[in-house]
């Protein structure tokens, strides 16, 4: 027994309480409280790396309550780690600390509020990941949201915060409540929540409707949350008015959470009955293909920093999507690890975002041209993390960009790689531009001047120096990219590959948690390619980003060179005609719920329709 | 997209889904034919394994322990989520003074009311109280009397006595209220990992007579928890509502 | 299984039932959505709870039954007026 | 009757989510979601149902009674303490965008943010 497993989840929450409870104590002792929020964030970094090397050598279950399940029947609540699931709680909880350090400075005036709920997002992430029942599962989902809508609305004094927290908030709760009926519908058949049990039922009724239906609307949350197309709106929204520590574990963690859950439910309840067919594969590949895309589009034609990395933030998510969905031990190795190397890029440049927002007010690309140019550690840990981003090698995301497209067919690759080339370019042309001034300034009309001028600070503007506080998490995220590529020529693959078959290996799953059993071999349902560091991948790297900084370069001197302008811009108000194209892009992305609920309806019964046809 | 479209859109969409939907709830064995296993076996260990007759607060603070204190931890969070959203508002009347506010611009209450909302204030209070002590006996628990006791308080400000329901429920001592019981839920499944128990172990003595308020050993405890923050935060909740409401009106004078 | 217990009511009873109450929660839904003005929304949404709580009793969930009528039927209604009471005083 | 709950249920999620996407008020779109919610009640218990089952408590009746499972009951109590957190907070969301905005129109917000 491994007390560890309870201790990873209920410490914060204790801790969150017990800052609530002393409230008037801290908020006169505000660097009390800042350290009581990072050393209790730092414990559960500490305790979930030990649960992972625990769990290294075969999963383990932790029963809650001490009920243990008796002939294949569970009566308890239990939570399963393996390597993968440890490892992602491990990597949100080492988010949730840099971005409680970089707070620090921060904020002006924080309430004790943001600091629990800071730290009941990171109980509700670990519970996320290495709870194994299905309803369980839910109910950290929701608390995660919740901490999620009050930390995004946290700045209620601004115009935007409550838009995008409010769409947040409408959109991801029917996405929940649409799971919750999947889980009631799995549930009416099996009698069962513990998750093992549901697929060791599901394995007996292959192909049942019930099981299709459950499938596709327990999806339809952890969709929202992964931030798929046509599911992907709220997250632009949310991203450009949460503040931006809380960016760093939006985009950084609780996405990628997202597509965890897709891969948890989908191997531990619906891989035996559903039989990894081609058809889904593809369906998935697809699915990723086109968010990848748009999220590249609407990237690339963002001027607001924070926007822009949530748009990439969507594009890469289509990619993990798609890595996950060939089922095979090298797609969910390369999605594992490039969910770790985008995971600590994204919250660097996410924190360099916060930094030069703190220390020069907006974060609009076009007026902060230039401006920048005094920040030069910052320009350096954004030009690293953007270069990551870019799949530069030896930075951990070009090990998995390989891997993850490996054995995908030739278009879907060539496409992914393009969207990675744009994503990253236009993340580069931002730190060129404003970090080094490279280029022109991009085209200043009274429109964009008018948009930018309603950007507002986080903080008080103008500070003269960046607090230790705040760089040095980036700089250590963006380090610790560098050391983990590093390890990809010393075995990470291998490592990751076997923590992925064990993952997906249902049987072994099942013998685990309802029978305590042991299983030292695994079998994936695909044979597993050897995941390692080749002279390919890198030489893919190099040229990624070589392209990434071609493309950047050429969009920040397209007037020399008579190129067409794509920033976005109000077609609402916009005075001079506009491209078709671009208008329909700006029609989608409207800010209005009630788009957002109607094409998350459209998107549910497409894919439900397709997903029943493949399965049929 | 005009609202036409957009209804174009989701009734597609909808109809789609409802299809969908239809086809997978076709599936399930019927109405009324629960397939079991999980409910019957809980139905037929509770009372030995618990002592507890009522086997749906069992298995709310037993079986599923665990998922009420997430559960508890969501009710945390919006509390304190409000508070955090509502808190510049509240800020911005601080000139208001807020007992005059609320007396000048409430119509004013008839004594009749006024009698009528608190002769039913205390036996709501103690309605609640009794329903959240009595979990594992009958259909109540933490949740429900502690929704019933927030509601009693608010009959106090019906009464028009909002300065006695400010003084009865202060929102810094509410807060840490609710803190304490949301926190003695986590800190009761702690002690019994400090004793080298599973986390939320039923480690207290399980009585003898099944359904006693006495019996069930944590059930009751983490109950009166679940009780206490449940109250706390529906109070600061509504609490919260009332300030808001009554702040313009104060601003308005 | 036992047999059917003698304290649930009779099975065509208790169908009757079910149905009526299910028709009435799907006929409360449809009012909460159409309903314009808003605060008979907010009234409509309190019978709404009422009726919900009502089913589950036929349902033979009496825990619910007491939430659903404390939460749906009161706090909730209580709290959407009093939110509609701070933007009706704004808009004035 | 074998599956007039669920359609029921899925009627209740249908027309929820149709006041929703045609709603052009904010506190009239939550109640809304909280209609949507609510069919996730009616389906856990809905699917918990025994024909000729009691309720379970077992004060007065012998345990070996055939009685309605439990554990739906206990899904739904935690979905209504969620429902009633999820609702007091988009709550104070509404009031908070009213205040800023001066509206609680979707549309309007949309077009007026930054």
């Amino acid at each position: 027994m491994n007390q560890l497993f309870a201790l990873a989840v209920t410490v914060p929450l204790a801790a969150a309480a017990a800052i609530c409870a002393l409230r008037p104590f801290f908020d006169r002792r505000r660097w009390l409280l800042d350290l009581a929020a990072i050393v209790t964030a730092g414990s559960v970094v500490v305790m979930l790396a030990l649960i992972m090397a625990r769990v290294a050598g075969g999963d383990q279950v932790y029963w809650f309550a001490g009920f243990r399940p008796a002939r294949g029947v569970a009566i308890g609540i239990d939570f399963e780690a393996g390597s993968l699931s440890a490892g992602l709680a491990t990597l949100g909880a080492v988010l949730v600390t840099a971005s409680m350090t970089f707070s620090r400075r921060y904020f002006e005036r924080v309430a004790t509020y943001y600091h629990a709920l800071m730290l009941i997002f990171l109980a509700g992430m670990t519970g996320f990941c290495l709870t194994g029942d299905i309803f369980d599962l839910f109910v950290w989902f929701e608390l995660m949201g919740v901490a999620a809508y009050a930390l995004t609305a946290y700045r209620p004094e601004e115009r935007g915060p409550l838009q995008g927290a409010l769409n947040f908030a409408i959109t991801n709760s029917i996405g929940a409540y649409l799971s919750l009926s999947g889980i009631a519908l799995v549930y009416g058949g099996s009698g069962a929540l513990n998750m093992a049990q549901i697929g060791a039922w599901t394995t007996r009724h292959p192909g049942s409707r019930l099981v299709v239906v459950a499938f596709l609307l327990i999806l339809a949350g952890l969709l929202v949350k992964a931030a798929i197309v046509p599911f992907h709106f709220w997250l632009a929204d949310a991203h450009a008015v949460a503040p931006t520590p809380v960016c760093v574990l939006f985009s950084g963690v609780m996405v990628e959470l997202g597509l965890y859950g897709i891969a948890r439910v989908y191997w531990s309840m619906f891989a035996g009955a559903l039989g990894h067919q081609y058809g889904l594969s593809r369906l998935l590949l697809v699915l990723g293909a086109v968010t990848a895309v748009v999220g590249a589009l609407y990237c690339f034609r963002e001027r607001h920093i924070k926007r822009l990395l949530a748009f990439s933030t969507i594009s890469h998510s289509g990619i993990l999507l798609a890595a996950i969905g060939r089922f095979a031990p090298l797609g969910l190795t390369g999605a594992a690890v490039y969910i770790i190397g985008h995971a600590l890029v994204k919250a660097a440049l996410f924190l360099c975002t916060g930094i030069v927002l703190h220390r020069l007010g907006t974060v609009d690309e076009v007026r902060l041209h230039g401006q920048g140019r005094r920040l030069r550690a910052t320009g350096l840990v954004y030009a690293v993390a953007a270069l990551g981003l870019a799949d530069l090698p030896p930075l951990t995301t070009f090990l998995a960009e390989g891997w993850s497209d490996e054995a995908g067919p030739g278009w879907a690759v060539a496409i992914f790689l393009a969207c990675v080339i744009v994503t990253g370019a236009a993340v580069l042309r931002v730190g060129l531009g404003v970090f080094y001034g490279v280029g022109d300034p991009p085209g200043e009309d009274p429109q964009q001047a008018r948009e930018a001028a309603e950007e507002t600070g986080e903080t008080v503007t103008g500070r003269h120096h960046t607090p230790l506080s705040m760089i040095i998490p980036a700089a250590v995220l963006a380090g610790a990219a560098i050391a983990i590529g590093c390890l990809g020529f010393a075995g990470l693959g291998a490592a990751v590959e076997a923590a992925a078959v064990r993952f997906q290996d249902q049987g072994a799953y099942i013998a685990t948690v309802l029978h305590g059993a042991r299983i030292a071999h695994p079998v994936a349902p695909f044979p597993a390619a050897e995941a390692s560091a080749s002279g390919a991948s890198v030489a893919t790297g190099v040229a990624v980003a070589a392209g990434s900084v071609a493309v950047a370069l050429l969009t920040l001197y397209r007037r020399r060179l008579r190129l067409p302008g794509l920033y976005r811009r109000r077609p609402r108000r916009l005075a001079r005609p506009w491209p078709r194209a671009a208008m329909i892009l700006e029609g989608f992305q409207s800010g209005v719920i009630n788009d957002y609920v109607a094409w998350l309806v459209l998107g549910l019964a497409c894919l439900g329709g397709l997903i029943a046809l493949i399965v049929h | 997209m005009t609202p036409a479209a957009r209804r174009l859109v989701f009734l597609v969409g909808a109809a789609g889904l409802a299809v969908f939907y239809l086809f997978g709830l076709s599936g399930l064995p019927g109405f009324g034919r629960y397939p079991g296993p999980y409910g019957f076996i809980v139905n037929r260990v509770t009372v030995a394994q618990t002592n507890a007759t009522g086997v749906v607060s069992a298995v709310n603070f037993e079986y599923r322990g665990f998922d009420t204190v997430g559960e508890e931890f969501i009710l945390f969070a919006a509390a304190a989520g409000m508070a955090v959203v509502l808190r510049h508002l509240r800020g911005e009347h601080e000139g208001a003074p807020l007992e005059e506010a609320a007396d000048r611009d409430l119509p004013p209450t008839s004594d009749a009311v006024r009698m009528v909302a608190l002769l039913f204030t205390g036996p709501i209070v103690l309605i609640g109280w009794w329903l959240a002590s009595h979990a594992q006996a009958s259909p109540s628990g933490g949740f429900q009397g502690g929704v019933v006791i927030a509601t009693g308080f608010v009959l106090l400000y019906l009464s028009g006595e909002f300065q006695v329901f400010r003084r009865l429920t202060p929102a810094d001592v509410t807060a840490a209220v609710e803190a304490v019981g949301a926190g003695g839920f986590v800190g009761t499944g702690l002690a019994a990992v400090a004793m080298s128990l599973p986390y939320l172990t039923n480690f207290l003595p399980l009585g003898t007579v099944p359904g006693a308020v006495s019996s069930s050993g944590t059930i009751a405890l983490v109950s009166f928890f679940v009780g206490l923050e449940v109250t706390a935060a529906f109070i600061l909740v509504i609490g919260e509502l009332l300030r808001q409401t009554l702040l313009l009106r104060g601003g308005k004078s | 299984m036992a047999q059917a217990s003698a304290f649930a009511p009779p099975a065509g009873l208790a169908d009757a039932l079910a149905v009526t109450l299910l028709l009435l929660v799907a006929a409360g839904a449809t009012a909460v959505v159409l309903v314009r003005a808003r605060v008979r929304q907010v009234l409509v949404l309190s019978v709404y709870g009422l009726l919900l709580s009502l089913l589950f009793l036929a349902f033979q969930a009496p825990d619910v039954t007491l939430s659903e009528l404390t939460v749906g039927s009161v706090l909730l209604p209580a709290l959407l007026l009093l939110t509609l009471a701070k933007v009706r005083k704004r808009e004035e | 009757m074998q599956i007039f709950p669920f359609i029921v249920v899925v009627w209740i999620v249908g027309i929820g989510l149709y006041g929703i996407v045609t709603s052009r008020h904010l506190v009239h779109q939550i109640m809304c979601l909280i209609v949507v919610q609510s069919s996730t009640y009616v389906l856990l218990l809905a699917v918990g149902y025994l024909t000729g089952g009691a309720a379970p408590y077992f004060s007065d009746i012998p345990t070996r009674t055939r009685a309605v499972d439990p554990v739906v009951q206990a899904l739904a109590l935690t979905d209504v303490v969620v429902e009633a957190a999820v609702t007091a907070l988009l709550l104070s969301f509404a009031i908070q965008a009213h205040k800023r905005f001066g509206t609680l129109d979707p549309q309007e917000l949309a077009s007026l943010r930054g």
